[in-house]
C-alpha cells in the first residue's frame, strides 16, 4: 500500500456523504474488528469490512470506491447485528455501493450486472422473470454455462416457467424507474 | 443595604465569553449595589482578600459574587465574607460560568444573560437574611456497608482510630470478590493470604461489630446522627451454637444446590459453609434447595449437628444501630451471561466467566486447584480469553471500560501456564489497559515469558464443534478473520454496579449515575465524599477498580469518618424552615407533608396551636414551604420572598 | 427589559440543587451549547417549588417555565419531588383552562450525572417557546386600572 | 319536610353541647340567617326552607374549642368531611344535624325573576312551587328555575355525614358523569377564547375577599398571603394580573379540597364564576387520583401526600 | 377458533423455483385455518439489487405493494420469503421514522404508501399469532425417520430493529413449531450462518464453499434433512448441493425441506401436494417411514409393553438364580 498523506488524501467531503447517506456516523467505530469477526465473506474481499470502515474514517474514497469488498457483501446484516457501537455497518455498505454505482466506479462488474438484469426484468415484467434474467445475465456476461448443468434439473421438477408473469401495472413499476431517473438527473 | 458585586473573570473561562467589565458597569446602575467590580481569579487568595477589604472599606453588607457554580465554591466565599465580619449567609452567588460562559458562544447574548443573573442574585441578597447555626452532639459510630477489601479496610482504619464500627455484609462470610481470587496481579501473590489475615483482623476487633448475611434495611436521620435498621436474614442454623465444624455439609443430601460463592461453576449443598477461609465460619442453609424447606422432610443436618444449631423456623431480625457517619463500599457485580447469545449465553458449559475461572485456579475452589473444564472434567490444551466481553460495548449499554480486566486476563494466561505447561492461550483484546505500576511490564511478561498469543479484535462468535469450542475472531492487525479450536473459552465479563446498588442509593439519598455507580462528590477533589454529609464511599460501589484502588479509597474513606468525628459538636446547616408564629393558623398542613417529621405542634401560652420545626431534623427542603398556604413556614436562605426576588428580577412587565 | 435581544425569549427554570442544577452544572462542564434564554433559579427541591411561582412568572413576563428535579425515588429528600410531581402536574393540568397553553410550562427529572440530557432538555423547551412565541401577558391588554 | 322533627331533635342535642347552629329567618321570608342556640326558648326561631343556603359548618374550625351542633345540607357536610380529613375539627365535638334536602333557592335568581321588588312574602308550596310576594303582585316559580347551579348536580342531597337525620334519606337522582360537564364543556372551547373569557371575569373583580371569606375551606383568615407582606405575593395594585393571581392563588390553595359548597360564588358581589377554577381543580383530582373532596373522612387530601408509582401522571415529552 | 386473515405476499421466487413453498405454506395455513388474500397485481419487492442503487428507489418498489395492501384493508400482510419481508420492513419503518424520506418515496409511486401495513413472515405468524398449541393440534401424522437441522438464514431475525422477531443470535421460533409438530429437532449451531444469497449466480464459488459449512455442520449436529424458510437458502444448498460435492470432493445428499413441507407432512398432506417431488436433493427416502400419529402410539405402546416384559423376565431370572 502507499503511503497515505492524511492531511491531503482525507476526503472530508465523502466522509460526510456517507454518514448523511448512511445515516451512520463513522466516528463511532472503535477499529474492534467484530464486523470483520463474523463476516462470511470476508476471505472474499480485497479489504475486510472493518478496514473499510477504517478506510472511511480516513476519507480514502477512491479505495473504498474501486474495493470488491463492497459490492461482495450479501448484507447478511451479522455486522449490524453485533457492532458493539452499534453502527448499521450492512448499511454503510449498501451505501458505499450505491455511490460507487453513482460514480460509475464499479469493480465488480458481474456483481453489478447481475443486478442490472435483475432490475430490468423487474421493470419489463414487473416480477422477475427468473428465466429471462440468467439468460441475459449469461449472454451479457460472456460466462454463456454458467449454472447450466442445473438447467435440466430445475425443468424436470417443472419449476421453469420460459414465458414471464406480465403483471398488469408493470408500466406503473417502470414508471417508478424512469420517475428516479429522472429526479436523479434533476439533481445531477 | 449596600451589597458588593464581584464578577469572575475565571481566566478566560468566564471572560473568554462574556463581557465582565460592561457586567460589573452594568450592576453599578442597580439600586442598592454599592460596589462592583471585575476581577481575574475570585476565588484565588488575591481574589478572596479583594472581598474582604472592599466589604471593610465600601462596609458593604451583602455580597454577590458572580462566578463558577455555587456548588463549586459557595463555601470558599462564605468563609471569606466570614472572616470580614459578615454573616456567611449574606453570600450569593450567580453561576455564569457552567450556566453561561461554557455553554454558549454568543458573547452579547452570554454578557446579556450574565447581566440579569447577577441582577437576580442580588435581588436575591438584598432578602438574605443572617443564619446562625445550631450545635448538636455527634454519635461517634461508624457504619460500613459491605465486607468487601474496600469495606475492611475502612472498618479497620476506623477501629484501629477507636471508632466504633459497625460492618454490614450481605453475604455469608466478608471477603468480597477478593476472597474469589486465586492470585492477585502484578505480583501473583495468594489473594486469600493477603485477605485472610484481614478478615480475622475484622472478626476480631473489639471495636467492629459485624452484620454477616445482613442488609441495610433502613436509613433514618442526618449526619451525625443516623438511625440504621438492619435485617439479620435467616440462616437457619443459630450462629451463637455452630461451631463451622462442618459436618453437615458433609451429610447433606441436597448436593445440586447453586453455590453462590463459586458463581455456580460447581454444586454445593444446601447447607454449607462457603469457602474454608470464610469469617465468620458458619454453616447457613439455602431454603431454595434444602429438601427440608423444599420437599417438607430431610432434617439430616438437624440430626448430625453436634451443637444442635438447626433451627427451620428462623426468621429474619430486623436490628437497630444508632451511627454518626456511613461510608459504602458495597461492591460491584457481573453483567449476565445471557447478555452474549453469539458467545453461547451460558448455553455451553466450557464457556465461563473471568471469575469462574478464577474459582477453578483456586486451590480451595471446587476442583481443588486443578483446572478441569466444567463439561467433562478434562485438563484444557487451549484456553482462549476474550476481554471486554460486555465492557466498552455500547450495544449492551456498557460503554465504559471495566478497568482490571486486562490485567486479570494477563495474570490467568499466567497461571494457566503455570497449571497445565502444556496449554497455549489466546488473548482476544482491543486495547491493553495496563497503567498501573508494573502492570504493563506485567502483562508484556504474559506474552514474552508465558507465549500467551494476544490477539487484537474482538471475538464474534463461539460455537461447539465436537469436543472443541470453536472461537470467530478478527485479527485486525492481520487484517482477517481469525479461528481459535479451543477447549475452554473464559469471558472477562463486564463490571456492573451491584445488584440492588440504586435501591442502596435511594435508602442512603445519595446519587448514583446511568449504571447504577455512586457519584462521587467531585470527580477530582471528593472522590470518597458524596453529595450527602456523613455518607462516604469506598470501592467498587464508585466504579470499577482494581485491588489496590480500593483499598486506598477505604482508607480515604475512614480517614473522612475521622475527620468528621474529631469534633463531639457538629454544626447544622441553618438553611432550614422556620415558622412565623404570628401568621401561622395552625392548619398543621405542614406535618402532614414533611419528609422528616420535622415539624411538631405547638401549643402558645394563649391555647393558640402553631406549627414548630426541630431545627436539627429539618433537613432544609422546602416543602412545607410550598405547603403551607398562608406562607407562615418559610425555609431560611429560600425564602417566598427570596425566590420572588429573582422571579421579580427576570418577570417585570 | 431593555437588555434583551429581540430573539430571545424569556424562560424561567427551577432547578433543584441536588440532581437538576448539578445536571445543568455537568452540561456546562462537557461545554454542551445551548440557547441562552432560559435564566435558572435554584432551588433545594423541587418540591419548594410552589406552583404559585410559576403562576406568577407566567402572569407577569415569562413565556415559558420549566421545573426539574431529582428523578422519582432519587429524591436527596426522599419524597419532595413525589410531592412536586403531584403539585406540577395539578398546574400543568390547569393553565389550559385558564387559556395558557401547557406547552409553555413543563416539568421533568434530571439527574447530576445526565448533562446531555439537560442540554436537550434546554434545547428542545427553549424551541418550542419559540416556536409558540411570546405569550403576550393577559394583564397588559385590560390592566386598565 | 317541616322543620318540626329537626326541633325535637335540636331540643335534645341542646342538652349536650353549648350551641346548636341552624337557621332564623332574616330582614324577610327570602333571607335566611344563621343562629345560634344556646337556650331552649330560641328554638322556634328555627326555620328550615329552601331559603336556608348558607353553609352552617363553615363555623366549626372558629368554634373549636366548644362542643357543638350544626344543623347540614348535604351539601354543607361534606364540609364536615373534609375537616375531618384535614384534622380541623375534633368530631366528637360536633354533633351533625343531617337535612335530607331537595335542593335551595338562589336570592339572585329570585330577585332577578321578581325585578327587585320588595319581598313581602314567600311560600313554598307541597307541590315544589314557590309564590312570592311582592307590591307588584304574586309570581309563582318553580324551584328548579331558581335554584343555584350547585343543586342541578347535587350527588348528595342526604349528608355524607350525620349524628341525627331530620327526615327521610334521599336518594341522587342525578348522574355522576353530569357534575363536570360545565368543565368539560369549557375545556371544549378554543385556548383563546378560554383566555379571553378568563381575562373579562377577572378582570371584573374588585378585591373585596368575599369569596375567600365565604369559603369553608378558606383556613389562612387574617394571614392570607393576598394581603401579606412577608410573603409578598401581590401587591395592592388593582391590574389584572394582581387580581388573577389572587384567584389563583385561591383556586390553587383549595386544589383537591374545594367541597363545592357554593358560597364563594354565592356571595360574590360581581357575579364571577369564582367556583368554576376550582371545580376543574376536583375534576383532576378525581381522574389523576380518583379522589373527591369532602365525601370519605379516611381520604388524604391528594396535595399533601403522593404515591411512589402515580398510576395516572404520564411523563411529558418535549 | 377464529379464522384468521391476512394479506399473502408470495414474492416472485415462490411463483418459479420455489413453488413448493408457495405450494405448501398455502395448505399449512389452510389447515390452520387461515384466511390468505393475495394483492391484486403485486410486483416485485426490489429485494437486494434494488438496494445496491438508491434507497428510495428500493423503497418504492416495496412500497408500491405495500399501497396496494393497505388498500384491501388487512393490516398485516405474511410474507413467506424473507427477502422480500426485508424489503418491506425497510421500506415501513424508513417511511414511518423520516417524513422527508416517506414523501420521496411516494413520489416515485402512484399511489402513496400512508403506513397502514405490518408485514410479518409466515414463520412468525405461525409463532406468535397463531401459537404452537394451536400448531400442534392438527397434527395427525408422525415422522419417525427425520432428524431435522432447523436453518433460518441472515435476515429472518437480523438486524433486530429490523426483524423485531426472534433472538437475533439464537432464534428457536422454527425449533418450536417443528418440536411442536412432533418432529425431532438437532441442536444445530449454523443456524444463521449466510448461505451466499443472491450470489448463486455472479458468484458461483463463494456461495459453494459458505453452503459446503452449513452441510457440514448440519450433519455434525446429527440431522439428516434440513428445514428452510428462505427460496434463497433452499436454491443455494439444494440445487447447488451437487456444484458443492463437485467443488469441494464431497457427496453429501442432505434434503432441503421448507419447514412448511415438514409441517405438511405431520398434517397428513401428500407429498405431491407438498411439492416434495420438486426437490431437487430428494426426501422420499426420509418421509416413507411416515405413519399415523395412532400408529406411532400403538408402536410405542408395543415397545414399551416389550421392554416391560423383558425387565420382568431379566427380574425373575435374578431371582431364579439368586434361589439357586
Amino acid at each position: 500500500m502507499d503511503v497515505i498523506n492524511l492531511t491531503k488524501s482525507t476526503d472530508w467531503n465523502f466522509i460526510e456523504e456517507v454518514s448523511k447517506e448512511s445515516g451512520q456516523n463513522p466516528s463511532l467505530c472503535y477499529q474492534c474488528g467484530n464486523c470483520t469477526a463474523g463476516c462470511p465473506y470476508t476471505n472474499y474481499f480485497d479489504f475486510p469490512v472493518s478496514q473499510i470502515m477504517r478506510l472511511l474514517q480516513s476519507g480514502q474514497k477512491d479505495t473504498i470506491l474501486s474495493s470488491k469488498a463492497i459490492w461482495l457483501c450479501a448484507t447478511c446484516e451479522t455486522c449490524t447485528t453485533r457492532c458493539p457501537c452499534e453502527i448499521d455497518v450492512a448499511n454503510v455498505m449498501d451505501t458505499l455501493r450505491i455511490i460507487a454505482r453513482r460514480e460509475n466506479k464499479v469493480s465488480e462488474k458481474d456483481i453489478k450486472l447481475f443486478y442490472d438484469t435483475f432490475l430490468a426484468s423487474m421493470k419489463q415484467h414487473g416480477r422477475l422473470f427468473e428465466v429471462g434474467t440468467l439468460m441475459a445475465y449469461n449472454l451479457k456476461s460472456g460466462h454463456f454455462f454458467a449454472d447450466a448443468e442445473l438447467g435440466p434439473k430445475v425443468m424436470e421438477k417443472g419449476k421453469i416457467h420460459f414465458f414471464p408473469n406480465n403483471i398488469k401495472g408493470r408500466d406503473k413499476v417502470a414508471k417508478i424507474f424512469t420517475r428516479f431517473q429522472e429526479k436523479a438527473k434533476k439533481h445531477g | 443595604m449596600r451589597v458588593g458585586v464581584f464578577i469572575c473573570h475565571c481566566g478566560s473561562n468566564i471572560a473568554g465569553t462574556i463581557d465582565v467589565a460592561k457586567v460589573a458597569a452594568e450592576m453599578r446602575k442597580v439600586p442598592g449595589v454599592a460596589f462592583a467590580t471585575n476581577y481575574m481569579y475570585t476565588c484565588s487568595e488575591p481574589g478572596q482578600d479583594e472581598i474582604k477589604e472592599a466589604i471593610k472599606r465600601e462596609k458593604l453588607n451583602r455580597i454577590v459574587v458572580a462566578a463558577c457554580s455555587p456548588r463549586m465554591h459557595e463555601l470558599t466565599f462564605r468563609r471569606t465574607i466570614e472572616k470580614a465580619g459578615l454573616n456567611r449567609y449574606f453570600l450569593e452567588m450567580a453561576n455564569i460560568r457552567e450556566h453561561i460562559s461554557w455553554i454558549g458562544l454568543d458573547k452579547e447574548a452570554n454578557t446579556n444573560k450574565a447581566i440579569e443573573s447577577v441582577k437576580m442574585a442580588v435581588a436575591k441578597a438584598m432578602n438574605n437574611k443572617p443564619l446562625y447555626s445550631q450545635s448538636f452532639k455527634v454519635n461517634k459510630r461508624v457504619l460500613v456497608i459491605g465486607g468487601g477489601v474496600a469495606g475492611m479496610q475502612a472498618a479497620l482504619d476506623c477501629a484501629d482510630g477507636g471508632l466504633e464500627v459497625i460492618l454490614v455484609e450481605k453475604s455469608p462470610s466478608v471477603g468480597g470478590m477478593m476472597a474469589r481470587l486465586d492470585k492477585t496481579f502484578p505480583t501473583i501473590d495468594c489473594s486469600i493470604c493477603i485477605l485472610g489475615p484481614k478478615m480475622v483482623d475484622v472478626a476480631q476487633h473489639d471495636k467492629i461489630k459485624l452484620y454477616a448475611y445482613s442488609e441495610v434495611d433502613d436509613i433514618k436521620g442526618y449526619v451525625g446522627n443516623y438511625q440504621i435498621k438492619i435485617k439479620k436474614k435467616a440462616t437457619y442454623v443459630d450462629w451463637v451454637k455452630c461451631t463451622g465444624c462442618g459436618a453437615c455439609m458433609e451429610k447433606c443430601p441436597a448436593k445440586n444446590s447453586y453455590d453462590h460463592f463459586n458463581f455456580g461453576v460447581a454444586p454445593t449443598r444446601a447447607i454449607n459453609i462457603p469457602f474454608p477461609q470464610a469469617i465468620p465460619k458458619k454453616a447457613k442453609i439455602d431454603p431454595n434447595y434444602c429438601r427440608q424447606f423444599v420437599k417438607g422432610k430431610c432434617g439430616v443436618c438437624a440430626k448430625i449437628c453436634p451443637t444442635g444449631a438447626i433451627n427451620y423456623e428462623m426468621q429474619d431480625e430486623i436490628i437497630t444501630e444508632d451511627v454518626g457517619a456511613i461510608i459504602v463500599a458495597s461492591g460491584y457485580g457481573l453483567v449476565d451471561m445471557d447478555k452474549f447469545p453469539e458467545y453461547g449465553a451460558g448455553r455451553y458449559p466450557d464457556v465461563i466467566t473471568g471469575i469462574q475461572y478464577e474459582r477453578l485456579l483456586n486451590a480451595s475452589g471446587p476442583t481443588e486447584g486443578h483446572i478441569l473444564r466444567p463439561s467433562d472434567k478434562t485438563e484444557p490444551k487451549t484456553v482462549v480469553f476474550v476481554s471486554c466481553a460486555g465492557s466498552r460495548d455500547k450495544s449492551c449499554g456498557i460503554p465504559y471500560c471495566s478497568n482490571f480486566c486486562c490485567m486479570y486476563i494477563a495474570k490467568q494466561a499466567i497461571l494457566t501456564k503455570d497449571h497445565i505447561p502444556d496449554s497455549q492461550s489466546y488473548v482476544f483484546y482491543m486495547d491493553i489497559r495496563s497503567p498501573g505500576k508494573g502492570y504493563d511490564e506485567f502483562t508484556r511478561r504474559a506474552q514474552e515469558d508465558y507465549g500467551a498469543k494476544y490477539v487484537r479484535g474482538r471475538v464474534s462468535r463461539i460455537y461447539p464443534k465436537g469436543k472443541k469450542m470453536v472461537v470467530v475472531g478478527a485479527d485486525t492487525l492481520l487484517g482477517t478473520q481469525v479461528e481459535v479450536e479451543a477447549d475452554l473459552v473464559v469471558l472477562a465479563t463486564a463490571v456492573t454496579a451491584a445488584p440492588g446498588a440504586p435501591q442502596l442509593a435511594e435508602k442512603l439519598h445519595i446519587s448514583y449515575d446511568t449504571f447504577g455507580f455512586y457519584v462521587e462528590g467531585h470527580p477530582k477533589l471528593r472522590p470518597v465524599e458524596t453529595n450527602t454529609a456523613g455518607v462516604y464511599l469506598a470501592g467498587c460501589a464508585q466504579g470499577p477498580k482494581d485491588i489496590p484502588a480500593s483499598v486506598g479509597q477505604g482508607s480515604a474513606a475512614a480517614s473522612k469518618v475521622q475527620a468528621l468525628f474529631s469534633k463531639d459538636m457538629l454544626e447544622s446547616d441553618p438553611a432550614v424552615a422556620k415558622v412565623n408564629e404570628n401568621t401561622c393558623v395552625g392548619c398543621l398542613k405542614c406535618i402532614m407533608t414533611c419528609p422528616f417529621g420535622a415539624v411538631k405542634e405547638k401549643e402558645l401560652r394563649g391555647g393558640r396551636i402553631v406549627a414548630n420545626v426541630i431545627e436539627t431534623v429539618c433537613a432544609g427542603c422546602g416543602v412545607c414551604t410550598a405547603t403551607c398556604p398562608c406562607g407562615a413556614i418559610q425555609l431560611s436562605h429560600f425564602t417566598d420572598n427570596q425566590l420572588l426576588a429573582e422571579v421579580n428580577t427576570i418577570c417585570q412587565k | 427589559m431593555s437588555e434583551i435581544a429581540p430573539k430571545e425569549l424569556r424562560i424561567v427554570g427551577f432547578l433543584c440543587n441536588w440532581c437538576s442544577y448539578g445536571g445543568a452544572d455537568t452540561a456546562g462542564v462537557s461545554r454542551f451549547r445551548q440557547p441562552t434564554d432560559l435564566r435558572i433559579i435554584r432551588v433545594p427541591c423541587s418540591g419548594r417549588v410552589d406552583p404559585l411561582f410559576i403562576v406568577k412568572a407566567l402572569l407577569n413576563g415569562a413565556d415559558g417555565v420549566l421545573v426539574s428535579g431529582c428523578h422519582p425515588r432519587d429524591c436527596h429528600y426522599t419524597d419532595g419531588n413525589f410531592y412536586a410531581r403531584r403539585r406540577l402536574e395539578m398546574l400543568k393540568q390547569l393553565l389550559p383552562y385558564l387559556g395558557i397553553d401547557e406547552k409553555r410550562f413543563h416539568y421533568t427529572w434530571i439527574s447530576a450525572s445526565e448533562g446531555q440530557r439537560w442540554q436537550k432538555t434546554v434545547t428542545d423547551f427553549t424551541n418550542q417557546i419559540h416556536k409558540l412565541g411570546p405569550l403576550h401577558s393577559t394583564t397588559e391588554a385590560h390592566s386598565g386600572s | 319536610m317541616g322543620p318540626e322533627k329537626m326541633k325535637e331533635i335540636i331540643t335534645d342535642v341542646l342538652k349536650d353541647v353549648d350551641v346548636v347552629i341552624g337557621y332564623k329567618q332574616g330582614f324577610d321570608k327570602l333571607h335566611a340567617t344563621p343562629c345560634f342556640i344556646n337556650k331552649a326558648e330560641q328554638i322556634e326561631e328555627i326555620i328550615w326552607s329552601p331559603v336556608c343556603v348558607q353553609n352552617l359548618a363553615s363555623f366549626l374550625p372558629s368554634l373549636k374549642a366548644k362542643k357543638v351542633g350544626v344543623v347540614v345540607k348535604g351539601c354543607d357536610s361534606r364540609t364536615i368531611v373534609q375537616y375531618m380529613q384535614e384534622g380541623l375539627i375534633d368530631r366528637s365535638k360536633v354533633v351533625v344535624v343531617g337535612i335530607p334536602c331537595t335542593g335551595v333557592v338562589s336570592v339572585k335568581k329570585v330577585l332577578d325573576k321578581v325585578n327587585h321588588q320588595p319581598i313581602e312574602d314567600v311560600v313554598f308550596e307541597a307541590d315544589g312551587a314557590i309564590l312570592v310576594k311582592t307590591p307588584a303582585g304574586e309570581t309563582k316559580l318553580s324551584l328548579a328555575d331558581v335554584s343555584p347551579d350547585k343543586c342541578s348536580t347535587c350527588l348528595y342531597p342526604t349528608p355524607v355525614v350525620y349524628d341525627h337525620l331530620a327526615a327521610e334519606p334521599i336518594k341522587s337522582v342525578k348522574a355522576p358523569e353530569d357534575v363536570y360537564k360545565d368543565v368539560e364543556e369549557f375545556e371544549g372551547k378554543s385556548l383563546e377564547e378560554r383566555k379571553v373569557y378568563w381575562e373579562k371575569e377577572f378582570d371584573r373583580c374588585i378585591r373585596c375577599y368575599a369569596c375567600r371569606n365565604a369559603c369553608p375551606m378558606c383556613v389562612c383568615q387574617d394571614s392570607c398571603i393576598a394581603e401579606s407582606r412577608d410573603p409578598h405575593w401581590i401587591s395592592q395594585k388593582s391590574n389584572l394580573s394582581e387580581k388573577f393571581m389572587f384567584h389563583m392563588i385561591h383556586s390553587i390553595h383549595l386544589a383537591g379540597r374545594c367541597v363545592e359548597c357554593g358560597e364563594c360564588e354565592r356571595v360574590c358581589p360581581m357575579g364571577i364564576p369564582v367556583n368554576a377554577l376550582k371545580k376543574k381543580l376536583n375534576h383532576d383530582m378525581k381522574a389523576l387520583y380518583n379522589y373527591e373532596p369532602g365525601v370519605n373522612p379516611e381520604d388524604k387530601p391528594p396535595m399533601y401526600t403522593f404515591s411512589v408509582e402515580e398510576k395516572k401522571i404520564e411523563e411529558h415529552k418535549l | 377458533m377464529a379464522e384468521r386473515e391476512y394479506a399473502y405476499y408470495s414474492g416472485c421466487s415462490l411463483e418459479g423455483t420455489a413453488v413448493e413453498y408457495d405450494m405448501s405454506m398455502k395448505l399449512v395455513l389452510e389447515a390452520l385455518d387461515v384466511n390468505l388474500k393475495e394483492p391484486e397485481d403485486w410486483s416485485c419487492c426490489g429485494s437486494t439489487p434494488a438496494h445496491t442503487v438508491d434507497h428510495v428507489l428500493a423503497a418504492a418498489l416495496a412500497a408500491r405493494n405495500l399501497s396496494i395492501i393497505e388498500k384491501m384493508g388487512t393490516d398485516t400482510v405474511t410474507v413467506p420469503c424473507p427477502s422480500c419481508l426485508s424489503a418491506f420492513k425497510r421500506a415501513h419503518l424508513g417511511m414511518a421514522g423520516d417524513a422527508s424520506f416517506k414523501d420521496q418515496v411516494n413520489d416515485l409511486i402512484d399511489e402513496p404508501y400512508n403506513g397502514g401495513v405490518i408485514s410479518k413472515s409466515t414463520l412468525q405468524i405461525m409463532y406468535e399469532d397463531i401459537g404452537l398449541e394451536e400448531v400442534a393440534k392438527k397434527v395427525t401424522h408422525a415422522l419417525p425417520d427425520l432428524v431435522v437441522a432447523p436453518y433460518y438464514g441472515c435476515i429472518l431475525t437480523r438486524p433486530p430493529e429490523i426483524a423485531q422477531f426472534d433472538d437475533p443470535e439464537n432464534p428457536v421460533s422454527m425449533d418450536k413449531i417443528l418440536e411442536a409438530v412432533g418432529v425431532k429437532v438437532s441442536s444445530f449451531v449454523f443456524k444463521l450462518e449466510c448461505c451466499g444469497a443472491a450470489f448463486g449466480v455472479p458468484k458461483r464459488d463463494m456461495v459453494n464453499r459458505l453452503t459446503a459449512k452449513v452441510l457440514s455442520m448440519a450433519l455434525d449436529s446429527g440431522a439428516n434433512c434440513i428445514a428452510v424458510a428462505c427460496p434463497l437458502c433452499q436454491q443455494n444448498l439444494d440445487l447447488r448441493q451437487s456444484q458443492v460435492n463437485a467443488l469441494m470432493g464431497t457427496n453429501y445428499n442432505i434434503p432441503i425441506l421448507y419447514f412448511s413441507q415438514i409441517v405438511g407432512l405431520t398434517y397428513g398432506l401428500t407429498p405431491k401436494e407438498l411439492g416434495i417431488d420438486k426437490l431437487i436433493v430428494s426426501a422420499d427416502d426420509l418421509i416413507r417411514s411416515r405413519i399415523t400419529v395412532e400408529e406411532l402410539a400403538q408402536n410405542k405402546a408395543a415397545a414399551e409393553a416389550e421392554e416391560k416384559a423383558r425387565k420382568a423376565k431379566q427380574k425373575e431370572d435374578k431371582t431364579k438364580t439368586e434361589e439357586t
